[in-house]
């Protein structure tokens, strides 16, 4: 038991080494850090708080004392950037979440049993991709009503699938592995071998589509607030202050008013995707480019060793 | 699976509280009361809604699509009017952004490391981090405002005008578009033939003395379209209202937009119609999928003796 | 229509961006041609001619339709147009028309009675119609007659010789600034259409018309082409053609030269349009009313808190922050500086502790969530405010929701009611429409119940006069506005037409671009 | 120059050193290779997996993958009079890939992977010839045809139609082999072109090799792991181990008189050679090391039973025991023979 603990320790510590070793990881893990920092304290960054209006100080563009300028009522946009990350980075994380949740359960359920259940699930991924996913949001807008919690939840419905058909994938190849035979021979539960022996075996695709579902939502908040359908607009996400890039006056004449809540999507989104790519290569070696010191070995005796 | 779709589209649209009579004609602009209820019954509203959804069915299959409550037109004139709009952008979008992805990730991959490479890595990382529709708009700040070189999209249906009198109007929207696309079907394209590049078939053409521009061509090039067609051929729902954001940003009357002002409006039958279509073009892009893999793989080809 | 430069022959991709280059800069406006523009919702282009009974004022109206009055510029007094004048009877409930005679469809069909008397029973039967036209005609004898399954007429008009004679229930001191905002529709084209859906007919594509221009080219989703109409008795107008667009950024195209006219409340838009040297502005003072409409059932229901609403809101600060002089604050429906404005309605200057010291007066219950709604989406400056109106409300102590509602807003406003606040916009063609909104039983009626005093005074109102009646009326109904505190009216905004300064015989004073009025579009020049 | 020296050499290997890059490791996968390879001879190249046997073919073909390069060390390839040194010349310039179809051929292993599955066969052969003959399609096809039948794939004719996947495993071979014998090379190099085939199918392929040579007198190189075939078939045996040739000689002093430990211990494991012909060569007690790490003298010596202290000081030379037989084993005495092992192995 102990020396269970003590193995999952030294993994735990070899992937933090090793995630630590890998560039992109590092760029990426940087770059999110800062950004989620910077959004924790906004107010005390910009020094202003976001919804601070200010008439007189309207449209100004950026200067030493509004770093991004200011809107049409004088609100500070450096402060609305920064505290507009909170939301937007929140949609995603939580999204991805509850979206890679639904998937490994359907994805683990439908991988194991296989048959019937899964041939259903499969149909309803399909279904699901073929459904137009604006005619889902705008269901859910209209039962729901607009809201964050609905923005999270039609993302949670409808991008679940990829999750979901890795780990099927995973649970097929790894049902027919010898452990879980043993299992089934010890008469483990059906949950108890799906969840905690066969689930922990698919942790790096989960982990990995869980960092680029983040960036997709990221920016699918970003398009589905620009077009008015996303989060409450009182709520200044990084969509929400694109709104105003629907006047194509303010396209023309404030540009800082969308060029740098569209930077910042796209800044934080690049560093998401480092992080993933860096995950991918850490977690899984299948990716790694050519033959990495330790496939080597596996190589030369896989060789001879599958001659029949 | 279409009827599946047709089903859960309708019944879904019904399940909103919003009564399309008071949609298409609120109270306050309406001469009488009477006359909506005259309205309500000439639309078949008063029947009970599996008789609704079937009679909706029969008009979809008889190419009827109804009226919108927001213009009024025919849907199937909003269609005609919208779907070319969209057409003509996104398949010259389309068209663009593989030819500029096969070709770049051709040389990426071919040199790995080279100039087409890195700019490939680049645009595939930092291309897939943008909106869009950011792309969109600094390309609109730019070219059509500070150096006015362009129009800011704003798409003219052909008609009395020439097409080269037209075109301008496209670049930018097109631009964006093949931008936005490319970013993917980079990443796509250079992995693709990366991994082509690694097959042993290579190493034979090699081994004939082939030159390597045949090699890459007669050989690498062909190979590694499979994946790069199956993705395309998923992208093919653009076809009918992928481009939204693009189309918004630049006010092109396509069918993203009208999808947009029918579910701003709650414009049922339009809504309805529109995602019956993009259902529909679904369904028909994993069919093409697989003629696109049988083409391009003789191994699933059908028929082929064994 | 611009003409582009057709004569090339070389393809590919340098040319076509030369091509850009030729053909974008200035189409100066000539005698040959200008180019207006409407704005549409959505994007693209220019579908339909929107059908005047629902809507008037655009351009296109201006120039295709015509009334059998004309208004002036205030929409008040009028001048002869398809009917040489009126009469009414000494009770007032009797109204005698006299249509000049020689006019003609472009078609070339003569104008008869028969198209007035079929116009006037058709706008009971259409399902779309505008509200002012349909409150004025109910007041005609056997009006209830009238409805979209049945062919019957109204018993209270009647025709002889060429005049018209129309008998009403009441005297209405409306009827002839409506008449002069009613465009005559030809029967012998439309009389075998589907009335009910009218304003869906393709006869809008190229109607046949009255007015000095009538449809040259309709390009659907591109442009119209408005030509000379060669059978119109006046003068023949001077511009040979008026191409009406969409533009999607109307300072760009009013800077380079493509646009020469268009009307506008956008804020940005009209700052922006501020440095464009070869334009020429025209703020008008028209009655668009922004207001918000509170819920009397729910946390709002004793008027202290809806009182409160008024000092918890910082108007004077955010109305010109977004408006700057576009916008006027007012705290009646009658605003200060409009004849008959009541003086003793408080100015209510922003003051938090006061609205603090109202809620708790009134018990408000801070913890239900207030749902502030809109339709106007679409208006980038209306969002901008109401986010800081919610911010404002939060501030208070109240928890706020701010979202903007999808598709029937009259339906969420007046019958569901999901919401405890909203804004709405009302375009009046005068006072009396303001204060009808409060007994029009599909709006108010419908949510709150029957509003007999509004009602009463309303009608008396329609009804009245003389000047002095009128003000004591409106005194009254602005009392009983300030006592109900059902609409909170916020500000007024002012429409902006831009001209090109090339373009001249434009009217000396421009009226509400949502209405009909003489804007002399057949005289206006280009040089 | 080199060539010339001994009798009629068409391939010779001097010191041929490649080194991998792996990441941050640079692999050494062949050190020091040297292989003399007379015109008309059949040389079998035998080894583990992962010994450095494809890489020489690879090195000569100037096939490597990009992360792997010839360090050091020549490779001379006689051309008709000329001697060409392939290492310097261009890798995918005109004159190496003249060379490459046109003078070598090469056959894969895994016949269903180096087809290309979105060409037709016989396409597939007639663009080697088509690259190096001035023929016209048409005559490439007549050839191609005929090719196919003198190596016995029936039906010729409507087979250059069909696709490789439509093929059987051994019919799929024939294809390979007219790929790299259609342009009538001097020098035909197989990588375990048999190794995927069941066995009735390798013993046709392998004869079907060896008439080949025997017929056109060309030289071939079969690169193997089956010593049952080595001793069928070729006429010299080159033993490697770990980037390293240790035994070089004719077949019957290799096979019969085994000098070095490993390839004592390699026919140790084939109980008897004429017993079983398909006998795989099993591995022999121990690990391969990986070439990442760094030996000092003998590669072998970690697992070879006579080692003494004196193979871990320093790289081992070649000793030639018998003419035309040469041995890298410094445990070897004066007759080229090893020790008796005292004490149980």
């Amino acid at each position: 038991m102990q020396k269970k603990k003590l193995d999952q320790q030294s993994t735990a510590k070899i992937f933090i080494r090793n995630l630590l070793h890998n560039p992109s990881a590092v760029i990426g893990l940087t770059i999110i850090s800062i950004m989620i920092l910077c959004s924790v304290f906004a107010v005390q960054i910009s020094g202003v708080e976001p919804e601070y209006i200010d008439p007189i100080n309207g449209r100004l563009g950026p200067s030493l004392d509004h770093l991004m300028g200011t809107d049409q009522l004088g609100r500070d946009m450096l402060s609305r950037v920064l505290s507009g990350g909170r939301q937007s980075i929140y949609v995603g994380v939580i999204a991805s979440f509850l979206a890679n949740l639904i998937g490994t359960i359907l994805g683990a359920i439908a991988g194991y049993l296989g048959g019937k259940i899964d041939a259903v699930v499969m149909r309803v991924s399909e279904l699901v991709m073929t459904f137009p996913q604006l005619i889902l949001v705008l269901i859910f807008v209209s039962l729901l009503g607009q809201g964050i919690n609905n923005v999270i939840i039609v993302f949670a419905l409808t991008g679940w699938m990829t999750t979901f058909r890795l780990v099927r994938g995973e649970f097929f190849s790894l049902r027919e592995e010898a452990f879980v035979e043993a299992d089934r021979a010890f008469g483990f539960s059906k949950p108890r071998i799906i969840f905690r022996h066969i689930l922990p075996n698919t942790l790096s695709p989960i982990v990995v589509a869980f960092t680029i579902n983040i960036a997709i939502f990221i920016i699918a908040e970003a398009g589905l607030s620009f077009l008015g359908l996303g989060v409450p607009v009182t709520t200044p996400t990084w969509g929400n202050l694109l709104i105003a890039a629907q006047n194509p006056v303010v396209v023309d004449e404030y540009w800082w008013l969308w060029v740098f809540p569209a930077m910042s999507i796209a800044i934080f989104v690049l560093g998401v995707n480092f992080v993933g790519d860096g995950l991918r290569d850490v977690l899984d070696p299948r990716h790694k480019s050519l033959i990495a010191k330790s496939k080597w070995k596996v190589a030369l005796v896989g060789r001879l060793g599958s001659k029949k | 699976m279409a009827f599946t779709i047709s089903a859960l589209i309708f019944f879904a649209s019904r399940l909103s509280p919003i009564d399309p009579i008071l949609a298409m004609i609120p109270p306050d602009m309406a001469s009488d009361s009477a006359n909506l209820e005259q309205l309500r019954e000439e639309l078949g509203l008063n029947d009970h809604i599996i008789l609704q959804y079937l009679t909706w069915l029969k008009n979809i299959a008889t190419g009827d699509f109804g009226y919108s409550l927001q213009s009024g037109q025919q849907i199937s004139e909003i269609l005609a009017l919208r779907m070319p709009a969209t057409l003509e952008l996104v398949l010259t979008a389309l068209i663009l952004s593989t030819i500029l992805a096969l070709t770049l990730g051709l040389f990426a991959g071919a040199k790995k490391g080279g100039i087409a490479d890195k700019l490939s890595r680049v645009l595939g990382v930092v291309g897939i981090a943008i909106p869009d529709f950011f792309i969109g708009l600094a390309l609109l700040n730019v070219f059509a405002y500070r150096v006015s070189w362009l129009p800011s999209g704003n798409r003219v249906a052909p008609g009395q005008i020439t097409f080269w009198d037209r075109f301008p109007n496209y670049i930018l929207p097109v631009a964006t578009l093949t931008i936005a696309m490319l970013a993917v079907l980079i990443r796509y394209t250079r992995n693709s033939v990366l991994d082509t590049l690694n097959r042993d078939f290579v190493k034979t053409a090699r081994s004939k003395g082939v030159p390597e521009w045949r090699v890459l061509y007669s050989h690498v090039f062909r190979n590694s379209l499979g994946p790069v067609m199956v993705l395309l051929a998923f992208r093919l729902p653009l076809l009918v209202g992928g481009s939204i954001l693009v189309e918004t940003v630049f006010q092109w009357p396509g069918i993203g937009t009208t999808i947009i002002a029918a579910v701003t409006a709650s414009d049922y039958p339009v809504i309805m119609v529109v995602s019956m279509l993009i259902a529909m073009v679904i369904l028909f892009a994993s069919f093409l999928v697989d003629i696109v893999k049988s083409i391009l793989d003789p191994r699933v080809r059908l028929g082929g003796s064994n | 229509m611009r003409k582009f430069h057709k004569s090339f022959g070389a393809i590919g991709l340098a040319a076509a961006l030369a091509v850009s280059v030729l053909a974008a800069p200035t189409q100066a406006a000539t005698n040959n041609s200008i180019t207006v523009a409407e704005v549409t919702a959505g994007g693209g282009g220019v579908n339909t001619i929107s059908t005047p009974w629902f809507a008037s004022g655009s351009i296109s109206h201006h120039a295709m339709f015509r009334g059998l009055f004309k208004a002036d510029a205030n929409l008040v007094s009028v001048k002869p147009d398809l009917a040489s004048g009126y009469k009414f009877s000494k009770d007032g409930k009797t109204l005698t028309l006299t249509l000049k005679s020689g006019i003609k469809w472009s078609d070339g069909k003569d104008l008869t009675v028969d198209d007035v008397v079929w116009s006037i029973n058709s706008l009971l039967r259409v399902s779309k119609s505008n509200a002012i036209f349909v409150n004025a005609f109910k007041e005609i004898v056997g009006s209830e007659a009238v409805n979209a399954t049945n062919k019957a007429t109204m018993s209270g008009i009647t025709t002889k010789g060429n005049d018209i004679i129309i008998s009403l229930k009441s005297p209405i001191n409306v009827m002839i600034p409506v008449l002069a905002q009613f465009m005559i529709m030809p029967k012998h084209v439309l009389a075998d259409e589907d009335i009910l859906k009218l304003d869906t007919n393709s006869f809008w594509r190229n109607p046949v018309v009255l007015g000095p221009y009538k449809v040259g080219t309709f390009s659907q989703g591109n442009f119209i082409t408005l030509v000379p109409n060669d059978k119109y008795e006046g003068a023949k107008p001077i511009i040979k053609e008026i191409n009406i667009i969409v533009s999607s950024n109307l300072v760009a195209d009013a800077k380079s030269g493509k646009l020469d006219y268009f009307t506008t409340n956008d804020p940005d838009t009209i700052r922006a349009m501020s440095s464009v040297s070869t334009f020429k502005s025209a703020p008008l003072d028209v009655l668009f009313y922004r207001y918000l409409v509170v819920n009397p059932t729910g946390p709002f229901s004793n008027v202290k808190s809806r009182e409160a609403l008024k000092y918890a809101i910082d108007w004077n600060k955010l109305v010109p922050a977004i408006y700057g002089q576009q916008g006027k604050v007012i705290n009646s429906g009658v605003a200060s500086g409009m004849p008959h404005h009541l003086s003793s309605i408080p100015k209510y200057k922003y003051d938090k502790a006061k609205a603090t010291a109202l809620l708790k007066e009134a018990d408000f219950d801070f913890s239900k969530t207030i749902r502030l709604r809109t339709y106007n989406q679409s208006q980038p400056a209306v969002m901008i405010l109401l986010t800081a109106v919610a911010q404002q409300l939060t501030e208070v102590g109240m928890k706020v929701e701010f979202l903007p509602w999808t598709g029937d807003a009259t339906t969420e406003l007046w019958t569901n009611r999901n919401y405890e606040l909203a804004l709405k916009g009302l375009s009046a063609f005068n006072v009396s429409e303001w204060f009808g909104e409060y007994s029009n039983m599909a709006t108010f009626g419908k949510s709150i119940g029957a509003q007999p005093e509004f009602a009463a005074l309303s009608s008396k109102l329609l009804q009245a006069t003389t000047l002095r009646d009128t003000g004591k009326i409106l005194t009254d109904l602005q009392k009983l506005e300030q006592e109900k505190m059902y609409k909170l009216p916020m500000h007024l905004l002012k429409q902006v037409v831009f001209i090109s300064k090339n373009i001249s015989g434009t009217p000396t004073k421009w009226g509400n671009p949502l209405y009909v009025y003489q804007n002399n579009i057949a005289s206006w020049s280009a040089n | 120059m080199s060539l010339s020296t001994e009798k009629d050499l068409i391939l010779d290997l001097k010191n041929v050193n490649v080194k991998f890059k792996v990441e941050d490791d640079t692999l050494h996968i062949l050190r020091d290779v040297s292989l003399s390879i007379p015109r008309g001879s059949f040389l079998c190249v035998v080894g583990e997996s992962g010994c450095g046997k494809s890489v020489t073919a690879q090195a000569i073909m100037q096939l490597l993958p990009d992360n792997g390069e010839v360090s050091s060390g020549d490779i001379y390839f006689s051309q008709g009079d000329q001697v060409l040194k392939l290492n310097e010349l261009e890798k995918f310039g005109k004159q190496m890939r003249d060379i490459r179809g046109g003078k070598i051929g090469m056959i894969f292993q895994d016949t269903l992977s180096s087809l290309n599955p979105a060409h037709k066969v016989g396409r597939q052969v007639a663009e080697s010839l088509l690259q190096h003959f001035p023929v016209s399609k048409d005559e490439a096809r007549t050839r191609v045809v005929e090719l196919f039948r003198k190596l016995g794939i029936p039906d010729p004719e409507r087979r250059y139609e069909a696709y490789p996947h439509e093929f059987s495993g051994g019919m799929r071979q024939r294809v390979m082999i007219a790929i790299a014998t259609i342009c009538e090379p001097d020098l035909v190099i197989a990588d375990e072109p048999t190794t995927a085939l069941d066995v009735t199918i390798q013993a046709q392929i392998m004869t079907l090799l060896k008439d080949l040579q025997k017929s056109a007198g060309k030289t071939f190189i079969l690169i193997t792991h089956n010593m049952a075939l080595v001793s069928e078939v070729a006429d010299h045996v080159a033993v490697m181990y770990l980037g390293r040739v240790v035994e070089y000689g004719a077949v019957d002093q290799v096979l019969r008189d085994p000098r070095h430990p490993y390839t004592k211990a390699l026919m140790a494991s084939v109980p008897n050679l004429d017993a079983d012909k398909n006998v795989e060569l099993q591995t022999v007690d121990g690990q391969t090391p990986s070439p990442a790490e760094v030996t000092v003298g003998c590669e072998f010596a970690g697992r070879c039973p006579y080692v003494a202290a004196a193979c871990r000081e320093k790289t081992i030379e070649m000793t030639r025991v018998n003419p035309g037989h040469d041995v890298r084993c410094i445990r070897l005495d004066a007759n080229g023979k090893l020790p008796v092992l005292t004490g149980g192995a």
